[in-house]
């Protein structure tokens, strides 16, 4: 059964959303993207994703909103009205539609004998609650687990696949931001010179230095 | 800037805490909710504070830009390092068990702190320097 | 007979180098392309005097011929001498066998060749073409890949050397680089490849999806594996699908390829190209289908009927024109449905009129595109109604001209007398009696469009008065040559034997 | 070191990629970054044979054992794309050493050798992973890079189709993850052969049915399949040519693998065809990319924008070769995606020679380029003729594949469908070869052949398709028994 | 009625759907960046809501603690990645806007392609 915290939540982002999608005011909308993150990272706590929940409120509110600032104190401050056109209605409603269809045959929310928390997931906590409750047992011999099953034996579940079963997802990860940075390196460390407005006339030419 | 003395003040007294609050995620990410990757985006929130009240150049001065390039690879080579580590020392990628020889468990637990730090420097890094290239390029 | 046959071919396998024979083979089709290569490499941009180039393509066509008589012995002997190089996919080798009919083909083709290059000398020269060595060079690699459709062992190998042959003759075409040579160049490449593409290609993976297999074979492939409506069909798609044969309504590449130099319209728009289309046709016929297999089920009667169409009016066509190549071009296209309908009414007799009409047809043809180009070199006539007395001035080159319109026509003592004959015999064997009068009509048509010429030439006086010595003979170059094919019209209607004996040996794989 | 491969295939380049942002240095960067993408090649290649020695090769990563950990498992498909992508790179990044053209933005070199290297990577982790979410993660990395090199483009139209080009990559990557969430959901999983062998429980799940919906629609997204490649044609046009080149010739035929993947490994394609009768949806939509991307290339004034729709008509082709199910539908999809890479890579890198000389890629600035520089034009000629599918090309060998699989099947239409659209390509490949060959040059500006350093790498391209159009057993026979090896589920 | 265990999913998919409505209809980019990361964000909470499980803590261990219920960790981990995934792409679209804004003069689509002509 829900909780009414999650639904005063659910509407709250509800309303936050539909905001920032009619809102022209950029500067509002950006403050309420990051408002936006909190909101869900409170969301993510009800769901015991306290990680999810602490990333999401570090980067959504945090540095995400300041990088859309930085920007917007560089472009328009307010964008035009527009007509609402129906095309994007109709995709998203087939979109919407095709996932809601999905969800029918999905394991209810927090249903304890899902498919997934049963195979993989069970696995995992039973190996690391194994390996972490033994060790703080024996503290005292070492050598003892050692021999046991691989496992990492920290508190935090999370962190162990992470770090060390999806070590290697994580390192991944680790490189998008590189990516990403290296992109942002490479479009904005341009010489002055090229950030000049091209003049029409160019469009055709491939060079415009 | 004048005007703003009392935030400047104020940040001064607080941006201290948010470091200290993010190298607390840092390590403590093992025991309870964190990790390096939380870490280096608070850490790098505190350097952009810094940044939006004290102004870019005196940021630069702070944390120079080249600084953060080399932090960013630094990083990544930590993190990486310790795969070449374990691949030289005959297992796979990424394996902690053979960073310690005789106990694979604090291997583990070697391997995931090393790595979190490679991510954090990582993360602070990248996020400064993003912040560097879209707030530079508003200047002058 | 066999007596002469066996000294004749032990005559023609001992002479030269001892080679075996698929040496011979690969030898044969290398030897044009590395010429090409040579002429590509010596070739200087000098286009109007001495130039090593002419020396290289001479030898190079020397050569190609020398090793296809050398493969002629043993053919005419009976064997059929075999190369197979790798296998482009499962089951599918590039290969070559040689067969009576590629034998006809090959000969003719490369034998042409030699006189073709240097009466070209003499008229590219003449004509103050540019680009020579560019057009030496496509013209090598074209006739190797001629040989290539000659000895091709499956349909896989003769689509490749088909293609290849369409994509080296494209520059020949658009040699004027005038935006008249382009657009033709365009509707040439443009049916060619639309043909070939969409119905040979298709033709070629159906019979291999059907059958399993593309290998020529006596008696066919397809027997047993495709039963009437698609039969016909399939028939349908290859006929068609070999544009180059020409036949009604594909017939448009060739008028537009005339704008290309003479040589090239002499050599491949009426022998190399043209024949590798017919040649084509009956290969498929004879080899794919089989006789008897189109015979039983009366497969081919339609095809007898588009051959016939096309026959008639194309005559019909040529006579209206007035442009000299454009008629010889018309007259062509009439004179290939001579072929077709040989293959298309697939009785014994036809067959070898068929295979005769390759040899004789190209004699005839070549001599006649010769004496237009000599005209055009040397008094810068196209039109016909210009052409009235010009016998006075180039005696030789209208004389072959006669010669060959003959040959043509299908007199005797002219070789084209042979084809004609076994054509109508076989027309009678099938009972084809509306084809024989076709045959007859069109023969009539032949006279109506060829004499005329001739009769201006000699019997008008000339209608404007030349200015300053007036028109001379083409080169010697032009002339030595074309009064050589001419002869040869001569020499084939008295020497039939040779030829004659492959023909009838088409067939025997 | 030898078991360690799987590993270093993608981890090279990755750490080089940090270590050319520590060179700096242009031409060192450049020169590290060739010699990378040749060790790239190496590894690929010994998987390659050791795959076909010793069967499937299966890597698990920190020693955790699948499904527990993420696992790098090479069978011959991935071995066979792998070897593509490794080509490439290994063949594009040389182009023009010792030319720094317009295609490299000046001072920022080092940046770019970067991301290419980085996008180098992203492809290979894509292809060579075993774990569905691993994928994401290296499609980010592939499609970030892409994003960031396309907009390196000269002309300011690049910025918008990377914007464009990001948007909607976003979005596709976005719906990869939510097919994969979906996955996940009904098998517990995210190894590969674990979410294969768990998924036939869930079967006639209506999760699955979108699972499979939302994952097609993402790498469609990233594929260009027809109704779904409004992104492409600029991104291709606009993005600096060597760039074009490279990822004309593999970002589109990772993505084709990753479908072939979830199509015939992880759902099975009894269940897609059969079932789901996926075909009946997806050989229209080939049909139609084949024909309106023929057909609006043909009408084209900007050449790399001509290339660009007809890369949209070969994915149609590769696409509507899968969409057979049969051994040689497949076949001839997986020896066109090698052959395609083949002729398009060779077409934009004599472009990039083109844009090097002239500095445009408007067709008419190119009138009599083929007198100023033959050997470069000359390539072109082959690469299109190999578009066109003349015999003695590998265009030839794919559409006999596919031709043949279309006969076997009993759908003659289709057959002539696909030989009708072959004819396209010599329209809109003669249009320009005309123009390159018998149009007068505009102005007698001095045009020089194009240097060596960039007719070499074109050259080994476009004589490739000659070569691999005779010789097809290394393309043509891995790919069949590739294609046995997916097929093998079916009856 | 097992619907009413799904209204969970339902209320995230349409966030999900208002983040995608803004990226294709809105022809602000910085807004359609602002949809992208709705969108998102949106996914990220549908994942994790499928690793809740009733009565379920946080997957972490306490000292002594036995037989506890935890919540699905794998989807955590996973969105963390994702969560990452997208702050990278947020950033590379904004850059790529700045430079939009600079060779262009606007942000705003139909005028972008106002300038740019119908040849797009």
């Amino acid at each position: 059964m829900p909780l009414p915290i999650e639904i005063v939540l659910f509407i709250f982002l509800l309303t936050t959303a539909v905001v920032i999608a009619r809102l022209e005011d950029l500067f509002a909308a950006a403050m309420l993207t990051g408002i936006f993150s909190l909101l869900s990272a409170g969301l993510f706590t009800i769901m015991d994703a306290v990680d999810v929940a602490f990333t999401e409120a570090a980067v959504g509110a945090g540095v995400a909103t300041v990088f859309i600032l930085c920007t917007l104190s560089l472009t328009a401050k307010r964008e035009y009205q527009q007509p609402t056109r129906i095309l994007p209605f109709i995709v998203v409603g087939i979109t919407g539609a095709a996932l809601i269809y999905g969800t029918l045959d999905m394991p209810a929310y927090g249903d304890p004998d899902a498919v997934p928390h049963g195979h993989l997931s069970a696995k995992f906590i039973e190996i690391e609650e194994k390996a972490f409750l033994s060790q703080d047992k024996h503290a005292a011999e070492p050598a003892q687990h050692g021999s046991g099953e691989k496992a990492v034996g920290l508190p935090n579940i999370v962190t162990s696949i992470l770090a060390s079963y999806r070590g290697y997802d994580t390192f991944g990860e680790t490189a998008v931001i590189f990516t990403a940075t290296i992109g942002v390196m490479l479009l904005l460390r341009t010489r002055r010179r090229e950030k000049k407005v091209s003049p029409p006339n160019r469009d055709q030419m491939e060079t415009t230095s | 800037m004048r005007e703003k003395i009392i935030l400047r003040v104020v940040s001064k007294a607080f941006i201290p805490f948010i470091f200290l609050f993010a190298l607390y995620i840092q390590f403590h990410g093992d025991f309870g909710p964190g990790g390096g990757f939380q870490a280096g985006v608070v850490f790098a929130a505190g350097i952009i504070l810094y940044g939006v009240i004290f102004g870019l150049d005196t940021m630069r001065l702070a944390v120079p830009e080249r600084l953060m390039e080399y932090g960013i690879v630094l990083g990544l080579i930590l993190y990486g390092g310790v795969g070449i580590v374990s691949l030289i020392s005959g297992a796979n990628f990424l394996d902690y068990d053979v960073l310690n020889a005789h106990d694979p468990t604090h291997g583990q637990h070697l391997g995931i702190l090393l790595v979190e730090l490679g991510v954090g420097i990582t993360v602070t890094c990248a996020m400064t320097t993003i912040f560097y290239a879209l707030a530079g390029r508003g200047e002058k | 007979m066999d007596g002469w046959r066996s000294w004749f071919c032990g005559k023609l396998s001992s002479w030269g180098p001892p080679l075996t024979p698929d040496q011979l083979i690969a030898l044969s089709i290398l030897s044009p392309a590395v010429g090409a290569l040579a002429i590509a490499l010596i070739g200087r941009n000098n286009d109007a005097g001495y130039n090593p180039r002419d020396i290289v393509t001479v030898i190079a066509t020397l050569i190609t011929f020398g090793f296809v008589v050398k493969l002629a012995g043993p053919v005419v002997a009976g064997d059929r001498p075999e190369l197979s190089l790798f296998e482009v996919l499962p089951g599918l080798a590039i290969a070559f066998k040689i067969e009576p009919l590629g034998m006809l083909f090959a000969l003719v083709a490369s034998g042409l060749w030699i006189p073709t290059s240097i009466y070209s000398f003499g008229y590219m020269r003449g004509h103050h073409e540019r680009h020579q060595t560019r057009f030496f060079v496509c013209f090598a690699i074209a006739i190797s890949a001629a040989l290539g459709i000659a000895f091709a062992r499956n349909l896989l190998t003769l689509f490749l050397f088909y293609e290849l042959l369409t994509f080296s003759t494209y520059p020949l075409v658009t040699h004027a680089g005038s935006g008249k040579a382009v657009k033709a160049g365009r509707s040439y490449l443009g049916i060619l490849i639309f043909t070939s593409v969409s119905f040979l290609l298709l033709a070629i993976v159906w019979t291999w999806q059907t059958t399993g297999t593309l290998e020529f074979r006596p008696g066919g492939i397809v027997s047993g594996h495709f039963e009437s409506s698609r039969a016909i069909l399939l028939l349908a798609l290859f006929v068609f699908g070999t544009g180059k044969a020409a036949l009604m309504p594909f017939h448009r590449w060739l008028p537009a390829a005339m704008v290309a130099p003479t040589p090239v319209s002499a050599l491949l728009h009426a022998v190399a190209v043209v024949k590798a289309g017919v040649f084509t046709v009956l290969k498929i016929i004879v080899y794919v289908f089989g006789i008897e297999f189109l015979t039983d089920g009366n497969y081919a009667l339609w095809l007898c009927y588009v051959a016939g169409f096309t026959l008639i009016a194309a005559s019909l066509v040529a006579l209206t024109k007035d442009n000299l190549k454009a008629r010889l071009a018309y007259s062509t296209i009439s004179q290939l449905s001579y072929i077709v309908l040989g293959a298309a009414l697939a009785t014994k007799t036809s067959i070898v009129g068929g295979g005769m009409h390759i040899v004789m047809h190209a004699a005839g043809k070549i001599t006649l595109f010769f004496c237009a180009g000599a005209i055009m070199v040397a008094s810068h006539k196209t039109e016909i109604s210009d052409m009235k007395g010009i016998g006075r001035q180039m005696p030789f080159t209208m004389f072959a001209f006669f010669i060959a319109s003959l040959s043509i026509i299908g007199l005797p003592p002219l070789g084209g007398a042979w084809s004609k004959w076994y054509l109508i015999l076989g027309a009678l064997d099938a009972q084809q009696f509306l084809m024989v009068g076709v045959l007859i009509v069109s023969s009539l048509l032949n006279i109506a469009y060829l004499l005329p010429i001739v009769v201006n030439a000699f019997f008008f006086p000339t209608t404007e008065v030349e200015i300053g010595g007036g028109i001379k003979e083409a080169p010697i170059a032009c002339v030595a040559s074309l009064l050589v094919t001419a002869f040869s019209c001569l020499i084939l209607f008295l020497y039939p034997d040779f030829f004659l004996n492959l023909a009838q040996m088409i067939g025997e794989f | 070191m030898m078991e360690q491969l799987p590993a270093l295939q993608v981890v090279l380049p990755l750490f080089s990629a940090l270590l050319c942002l520590l060179i700096r240095n242009k031409t060192a960067s450049r020169l590290f970054s060739v010699a990378v993408s040749w060790g790239c090649l190496a590894i690929a290649l010994i998987l390659l044979r050791t795959v076909q020695e010793t069967g499937i090769i299966s890597y698990h990563f920190g020693g955790w054992f699948p499904p527990l950990g993420i696992e790098y498992r090479i069978d011959l498909l991935n071995a066979y794309v792998l070897i593509i992508v490794a080509m490439i790179s290994a063949v594009v990044l040389p182009f023009g050493v010792g030319h720094w053209g317009l295609s490299i933005p000046e001072g920022r070199e080092y940046l770019f050798f970067c991301a290419f290297l980085l996008c180098i990577s992203g492809l290979l982790g894509i292809t060579i992973t075993g774990d569905a979410f691993n994928v994401f993660v290296f499609l980010e990395i592939t499609s970030l890079s892409s994003y960031a090199l396309i907009a390196m483009g000269r002309n300011r139209r690049a910025l918008r189709a990377a914007f464009t080009y990001l948007v909607m990559g976003t979005v596709g990557g976005t719906f990869i993850l939510i097919g994969i969430g979906m996955m996940y959901l009904e098998t517990g999983t995210l190894n590969m052969v674990d979410i294969a062998n768990r998924l036939p429980l869930a079967y006639g799940s209506r999760t699955v049915l979108v699972a499979f919906a939302f994952l097609t629609v993402g790498v469609g997204i990233k594929l260009a399949v027809f109704p779904l490649h409004h992104w492409l044609p600029n991104a291709y046009s606009y993005a600096p040519a060597t760039v074009s080149a490279f990822l004309a010739a593999t970002a589109t035929k990772v993505s084709y693998y990753v479908l072939v993947r979830v199509i015939f490994t992880l759902f099975g394609a009894a269940y897609i065809f059969e079932t789901l009768r996926f075909h009946v949806l997806l050989i229209p939509l080939s049909l139609l990319a084949m024909f309106i991307g023929s057909t609006v290339a043909i009408y084209q004034t900007n050449i790399k924008r001509l290339l660009a729709y007809s890369s949209i008509s070969q994915i149609g082709y590769m696409t509507l070769g899968l969409s057979f199910a049969s051994i040689n539908g497949l076949t001839g999809g997986l020896v066109h995606l090698f052959n395609h890479a083949l002729m398009k890579g060779g077409l934009f890198l004599v472009l990039a020679s083109v844009m090097h000389s002239i500095a445009s890629n408007e067709i008419d600035d190119m009138r009599g380029l083929g007198r100023k520089m033959p050997f470069t034009m000359a390539a072109f000629v082959l690469g299109g003729l190999s578009l066109i599918g003349v015999p003695g090309t590998v265009g030839f060998i794919s559409k006999w594949y596919l031709v043949v699989a279309a006969l076997e099947k009993g759908w003659y239409p289709i057959a002539v469908l696909i030989l009708l659209s072959s004819f396209l390509a010599v329209i809109y490949i003669w249009r320009v070869v005309e123009i390159f060959f018998f149009r007068e040059p505009a102005a007698e500006k001095s045009i020089k052949e194009a240097p060596l350093s960039m007719l070499i790498p074109t050259w080994i391209l476009i004589g490739g398709t000659l070569f691999f159009g005779l010789q097809t057993e290394w393309t043509a026979g891995v790919a069949g028994s590739v294609a046995n090896f997916l097929l093998g589920g079916l009856p | 009625m097992q619907w009413l265990g799904l209204w969970h999913y339902w209320a995230v998919i349409i966030l999900m759907m208002i983040g995608l409505y803004i990226v294709i209809a809105r022809d602000n980019l910085v807004k359609k960046v602002m949809g992208l990361s709705i969108f998102q964000v949106s996914v990220i909470m549908f994942y994790v809501s499928t690793g809740k499980v009733e009565g379920g803590t946080a997957p972490i261990i306490p000292e002594g603690g036995h037989d506890l219920v935890y919540s699905n960790p794998l989807p955590h981990v996973l969105m963390l990645t994702a969560i990452v995934v997208g702050i990278s792409t947020t950033a590379l679209a904004l850059a790529l806007i700045v430079r939009i804004q600079e060779a262009y003069g606007t942000v705003e689509d139909d005028e972008l392609n106002a300038i740019d002509g119908a040849a797009l």
